[in-house]
């Protein structure tokens, strides 16, 4: 196996995808892509929580803890910022006003499916705010590792955890590669120079269409 | 993401015939006059756009506003809960005459409808019209032991909104009770077109005070002295 | 057939009973009760179109058109008052926090059913913010004539118009009688002194029930 | 209409066994850690209210607010989207062990869920959980050829929320986003008890800024220096 992104490169890779309007970035990995964003992109942010438009988190001892975001973290404010209830908020989301979410992922199948919210039983399940991103959005992406830690192909024909959303998630940008879901199929956009399509192929758990592959060529980090 | 349009011409250039139209106002509250009339003029000189349907609590007050679009003839239908007002001939007598359409629903259910196009949800159950002619062909369903109708979402091609103050970005507030529908309608169109009274820089509307989040809005036209419907009645107008 | 009360009389019986609490009053008629309020009486005023606690019509020439109740007509803002939009609004009637509605009538029928829209075909129908009040408040009230301009019952066993709600009014208050509405019955709480239990019955279209009946009294008005 | 209280206790006196009890806040921000405290003391003293059945978006985090009310046993079951934090104990053991109750709900359909039971709307559809393990048991239908999921709305007996200024007739505003779930909160429970950092007079709060309109509200308690639960957590607290 050769080298591979970091989630700091995979989270660049995806931020210069990012288009002028209004963006969900889910918490945790996902949150990452908000300091990559390109020079002039007009992005603004929402949070499931009720901010639009917020920006950096404040420095350490100057956080307000009634100002968050979904992760919990604390936010600044951008000119413009609004606050509004949960219910508005979700209108937002599962009204179809938001250009992207970007979310993370324990699996991605061939057709769309996620899966990211839970691991099965003996654990405590946890939802938040997933199921209904994933159904609001007008694109949904997924950032992850190619692989499981213990390198199994997350990318599958099928998922085999418990589903978050059908047929939901448009493009994945992983450690290996950018593959966008085109009818109900993983269509290689771009792969590290560094590695072949065989190799690709034999990490992902679905056949990979590859027409027009680019470099996924990304800065040190 | 500068909305600002510079003319209103412009920000209603694209809309076409037959197209859905949700305008905002409750009688002369909020009513877009200046938006309407831009509308009402662009038919009168070009024939477009025609075959609309309106969307409104009310259906046209005298000559001016909803009235003038459907004297225009550019209105085939209307989708409102109290057609009737002080001088309502401008509906009245086209419907009456089977000229102009007419979908009747309860002021609640209107607000609610448009409410769920804007939040996504596809339909809901309500207690209105429950036993009356008014849910005839709608699914009942029966919850904790009570009936209830199921309604679908309003959605809209295109919503004309009065507003108070936008900024460039879309955040509005509104003034008094000129609120009324405009907020939900915003949600629920795929173009929001908003006239406002004034213009201010990003950061001008205080956050906690945004009743609109500009993610709902697409463009703003500033119109610094809005004529307000229900004066212009009284002033007599039949422009 | 005897004196009756005037609009104004009806108006003054029903506002005697309002409670410490949040009403609507229709618009036409019903407007009318707000004006006879009892003093002391701690009635917050909704109206449809999203205002919370208004007050009194200004004095005409200081209308601001903006500022107006569910008929349209110019009101005042209390303190304490609020806007907020129609959803929010018909939240208030659909979701049971209104103590009262107060509405017009063409017909109601004993077991509660409510005809106040439609005269039937040929004319515009117009439904307004009823078919969703005659479902949220606690208390549905109707104040009407006791009978049609040309005598007929208005009170009867079966509406005969289109229905405005199924079994929802409590109270009406008539030009001869205030009556109750209880079990599907019209529970007689009180009549004009003036007018016997017969003729009061003779222009009624269904059975009054007569156990405890005041007099309906009121004052000149 | 004088809604103040004079006192916490009196505020929450009469909250009883088995009841549901909404709770505002997303993690520490809005959550109204008095109101809770006050709760847990008088259970710890009395034994009652137990056997809640709470509502908020998380489960508790550390050993204060609703992890308090969870760590005093006082509670049977959340009703929650997300019941992790960075201290989740409290939650978690009784989860495992089989001893607290879990009604997981998507965040968005929580919320909706919330303002549909304070709006009258018994039951809506959703395209949140359809194809999934959560929608298991729930009537499907489609529209315009998509498949949604049906939910009910939520109601409950008693909702604790903290909002900015209240002014005496019950009218609220919220700081930053503290908001969240709380206006819907307010709508869905037959009592809602409010502590505000500053009560008002009626007028103190312009009309056109106030977000729960006093109609929602049963009953205030001014607590002028509360704490926030996540500062808390942050300083160590483990009361």
């Amino acid at each position: 196996m050769t080298a591979k992104l970091t989630n700091a490169q995979i989270a660049w890779r995806a931020a210069q995808d990012l288009p002028d309007g209004y963006v969900n970035l889910g918490i945790g990995f996902p949150e990452m892509i908000a300091k990559f964003k390109p020079e002039g992109r007009d992005v603004i942010y929402h949070t499931e929580n009720g901010v639009l438009d917020f920006g950096e988190s404040p420095p350490a001892g100057e956080e307000d803890w009634d100002l968050i975001n979904a992760g919990k973290k604390a936010i600044t404010l951008n000119p413009g910022a609004a606050f509004f209830h949960h219910a508005d908020s979700f209108a937002m989301v599962r009204g179809g006003h938001l250009d992207v979410a970007v979310l993370g992922a324990y699996e991605v199948a061939e057709n769309g499916d996620l899966a990211n919210w839970s691991t099965g039983p003996g654990s405590v399940p946890a939802v938040g705010g997933a199921m209904d991103l994933v159904h609001g959005a007008k694109q949904i992406w997924v950032v992850t590792d190619h692989v499981t830690k213990k390198g199994e192909p997350k990318l599958l024909k099928e998922c085999r955890l418990p589903l978050t959303g059908v047929g939901c998630v448009t493009t994945v940008y992983t450690s290996l590669a950018v593959i966008d879901i085109v009818d109900k199929r993983f269509v290689l956009r771009e792969k590290l120079p560094s590695i072949s399509l065989d190799e690709l192929q034999a990490v992902t758990g679905a056949d990979l269409v590859a027409n027009k592959v680019g470099d996924l060529i990304v800065p040190e980090l | 993401m500068d909305k600002v349009c510079p003319t209103i011409e412009e920000a209603i250039a694209d809309i076409e015939d037959g197209m859905a139209v949700m305008i905002g106002g409750f009688g002369g509250s909020g009513a877009p006059i200046e938006l309407i009339h831009a509308l009402v003029d662009r038919y009168k000189k070009t024939g477009s756009p025609g075959s609309l349907t309106v969307i409104n609590n009310n259906a046209g007050n005298g000559k001016i506003g909803i009235a003038a679009m459907i004297d225009a003839g550019m209105v085939a239908k209307m989708v409102c809960s109290f057609p009737r007002s002080s001088d309502p001939r401008a509906f009245t007598d086209r419907y009456l005459a089977g000229k102009i359409g007419l979908e009747l629903v309860p002021q609640g259910t209107l607000a609610e409808r448009i409410r769920a196009g804007g939040a996504g949800i596809p339909a809901f159950y309500t207690p209105s019209t429950y036993g009356t002619q008014l849910s005839e062909g709608k699914p009942i369903a029966e919850f904790d032991g009570r009936h209830y109708v199921q309604e679908r979402w309003l959605k809209a091609d295109v919503a004309l909104i009065k507003a108070e103050l936008a900024d460039r970005r879309g955040n509005l507030t509104y003034r008094k009770a000129a609120r009324n529908f405009s907020p939900l309608m915003a949600t629920a169109a795929k173009v929001t077109i908003v006239q406002a009274r004034k213009v201010v820089e990003p950061g001008g509307i205080e956050p906690e005070h945004v009743i609109t989040p500009g993610i709902f809005v697409n463009r703003i036209v500033e119109v610094a002295d809005a004529k307000q419907e229900e004066a212009l009645l009284r002033e007599g107008a039949d422009t």
